[in-house]
């Protein structure tokens, strides 16, 4: 089968974000957002750790201890930076200032639950972070992940096995196969990868979903 | 490219419609953003509630703007002063509604707006009229208040430098409600008294980061001073 | 009959201020105590506008409009001082950080109830400012007023008539007749103008009164 | 006079003692008062609570005095890290009691015990295990879960530069929970890189007030490099 590779994944996303926009990127697959967004937008970055305006990796050589990002790699500061300390970033973020913030996740529920922190297995240590209040501070909130667990599985979900991250958050799902979008009318696919027909696609995806493609191509 | 600078005071607040929620920066005159107070009078929204530490100082900015009868409800923590001559005789008259808010309280609630705080309990004001009927919590033996975010639609601020992303510094204590104002409010407007290039505000000393700022104006000290003698003329 | 004048009783105020205290000192007779504090003391001042280590008034000429104090005169800042917003300057009060705050009154009732914001008439416009938080913040508030009303009345009260700005929250009273200090068995009398009595002092307060002149002098 | 400045990172930390809530700044590496909380091993205190974001990473710093066993419970977001395998240990096997906070709660419990704050209704882990129990409110048509402040014996943190009143500035992210910390705890001693003299920090720019910190010693960011061969040797 055919599927959007993880790079795609990450270009589609940038594509989507527009000019001006104050976007957080969570760790892992989200980051490389960051490469694909277009040259001509100005898109402003914000890391929970206390930095808005954050820059690209340093050159080697130039990693900073004191500069990193959220998942704690050395990154830099753009001019118009700013820092602040976590009590003032966090309230950035629940405030509702951040426009879209871009996160991983476990699965995702047809109402838009999102479960991305534990598994909830009776080995795993919980680790939470700021997963939490980026799922419910942000404008748009997108979920970047692969459609099928490893087993096949689809990771769209009537609702969550996992224990969630937040109710009703989650606003576009990006995976290898299609782009969702939650609506109050449920799950619609607004773009399928080549060669997958949406009725393979909502097979694959296990719980309701309706054609968006059709509808964006006659709009 | 991100540019949030306006050209003119009078495009700053053009969208400024009746009966919206307004706070304006400011100690009494220290920080209040009069030149952008003066463009919302030209502009003539009616119906406004007002978020201000005060409520006007002799006959200019705020003052002004009372006095043009433009304002229905005004929230406060000091309305009284010397020279509040405006706002007591529109209140004598039963011509302004007054919501009066202790100023620690009126600086959380604006806070709690833009943190997206839901409610929270305070000390202040327990067991006093300030209080009256609202909801109480005892706490580890202690007395606390209820109280609810102020939220507004727009913010009037003044900040001595900004840039084009709307990173703000300020001068001395005319900092006081502006970095507040500016995150509770879906359209924070700053008049500065110099715009300089991105990357000249030093990020360690950023007080209002530009994510809060959507129109920044440049209004240099002197054009006040010397547009009065113009006007006169 | 003699009294405490409005110098000496700003100088007895300073002279219970110790070293390295953050004082906030209240609109009116209070900001005289400021000239008061010995030399040999550093004592930093917070004034609710957003500026600890305000200094005094700036030399003639010199006032600058965005340097201010919570009376809306002109101050100066002093090396090491630091200025901050509102929400934090009131987290700062309303944390129990300031170790003392001298504040102005019309009212104090045996159990350190404080009445200083409104005198509740019909035709008065009701302002508050900071009062309320200056009363429940800082770990000890200390009121200076006149023992009595124009009319004769005292101004310590088994309850307050007039609107109170905060419950128990007066530590000790500096009067032109006494200091009292608010204790959980009462009011005591620690300091009384030379030339009256105890007897009579309580005489004029009208409330339950205890002399603690005496206990002074026996430790 | 006022000298907040201690000799040496031991007198620092003397009396901390069994069984305090200590607070640790950092997030990660970036900002974790290394040499305090060395001198805090040094002194021996057991039972301790520690409020950190994290848990500890590899062996030195946090991590090395959650080996030492001075740890009874640790509150944070993220203990779960690569290099974690000190607290994943002592997790694994029972000996040490986890109480797992979302971020921004963790940073507004510990802002709120600082600034006098009885609780907060926050809209974050709404619905989700790490809201389990607690007292839940709808306010203007949206859930939140009331959250109680973090309050502390001591905090260790780390800054740039500190003079003798306690004025801070830091250094880039390394901000991070520091000036919260610092307003949360009882005692507040920060490690600077740089001790300067009172008034050379811009008014404008402190970031944490003096009035906050209790004890500052300075530890030169050469120190722990040039010990390390020593100590070895």
């Amino acid at each position: 089968m055919n599927r959007f590779s993880r790079e795609q994944m990450a270009a589609r996303v940038a594509r989507d974000i527009p000019n001006a926009a104050y976007v957080n990127l969570g760790i892992g697959l989200p980051t490389m957002v960051a490469n694909h967004l277009p040259k001509d937008r100005e898109v402003i970055l914000h890391t929970e750790n206390g930095l808005l305006g954050m820059g690209p990796a340093p050159a080697p050589g130039e990693a900073d201890p004191d500069l990193i990002n959220a998942g704690k790699q050395p990154v830099t500061a753009l001019p118009g930076a700013s820092y602040f300390h976590h009590a003032d970033s966090f309230a950035m973020m629940r405030g509702g200032h951040l426009d879209c913030c871009v996160l991983g996740a476990f699965q995702v529920s047809v109402a838009g639950d999102l479960a991305n922190w534990h598994t909830g297995g009776k080995d795993a240590i919980p680790a939470v972070g700021g997963a939490m209040d980026l799922a419910i501070g942000a404008r748009s909130v997108y979920v970047m992940m692969e459609h099928q667990t490893k087993s096949g599985e689809s990771k769209i979900v009537a609702d969550c096995t996992y224990p969630v991250t937040g109710l009703a958050c989650v606003n576009r799902i990006y995976t290898d196969l299609a782009v969702i979008d939650v609506t109050p009318v449920g799950l619609v696919a607004i773009d399928i990868v080549p060669g997958l027909s949406f009725a393979e696609l909502a097979r694959l995806t296990g719980v309701p979903l309706r054609d968006g493609t059709t509808v964006a191509d006659a709009a | 490219m991100i540019n949030k600078i306006v050209p003119s005071a009078a495009a700053a607040v053009a969208d400024i419609h009746d009966g919206a929620t307004v706070m304006i920066g400011g100690f009494g005159t220290a920080g209040m953003p009069s030149e952008l107070i003066d463009a919302l009078i030209d502009r003539g929204a009616r119906e406004l509630t007002i978020v201000n530490n005060n409520a006007g100082n002799g006959d200019i900015g705020l003052a002004a703007l009372l006095k043009a009868r433009r304002v229905r409800k005004i929230v406060c923590s000091f309305p009284r002063q010397t020279d509040s001559h405006v706002f007591d005789a529109l209140y004598r008259a039963g011509e302004i509604e007054l919501e009066l808010v202790p100023q620690g309280n009126l600086a959380e609630r604006i806070r709690a707006a833009g943190a997206g705080i839901g409610a929270f309990f305070t000390p202040t004001g327990f067991g006093t009229l300030l209080a009256d009927g609202k909801e109480t919590r005892v706490i580890d033996g202690r007395n606390f208040v209820l109280e609810f975010p102020i939220h507004a639609d727009f913010a009037l601020i003044k900040a001595l430098r900004g840039d084009r992303w709307g990173n703000l510094v300020y001068r001395k204590t005319a900092r006081n409600f502006g970095p507040i104002m500016a995150a509770a409010a879906k359209c924070a407007i700053a008049q500065v008294r110099e715009i300089v290039n991105l990357g000249d505000l030093d990020p360690e000393a950023v007080v209002t980061p530009g994510i809060y700022i959507q129109r920044v104006i440049e209004i240099p000290l002197a054009t006040r001073v010397a547009a009065a003698p113009g006007a006169a003329a």
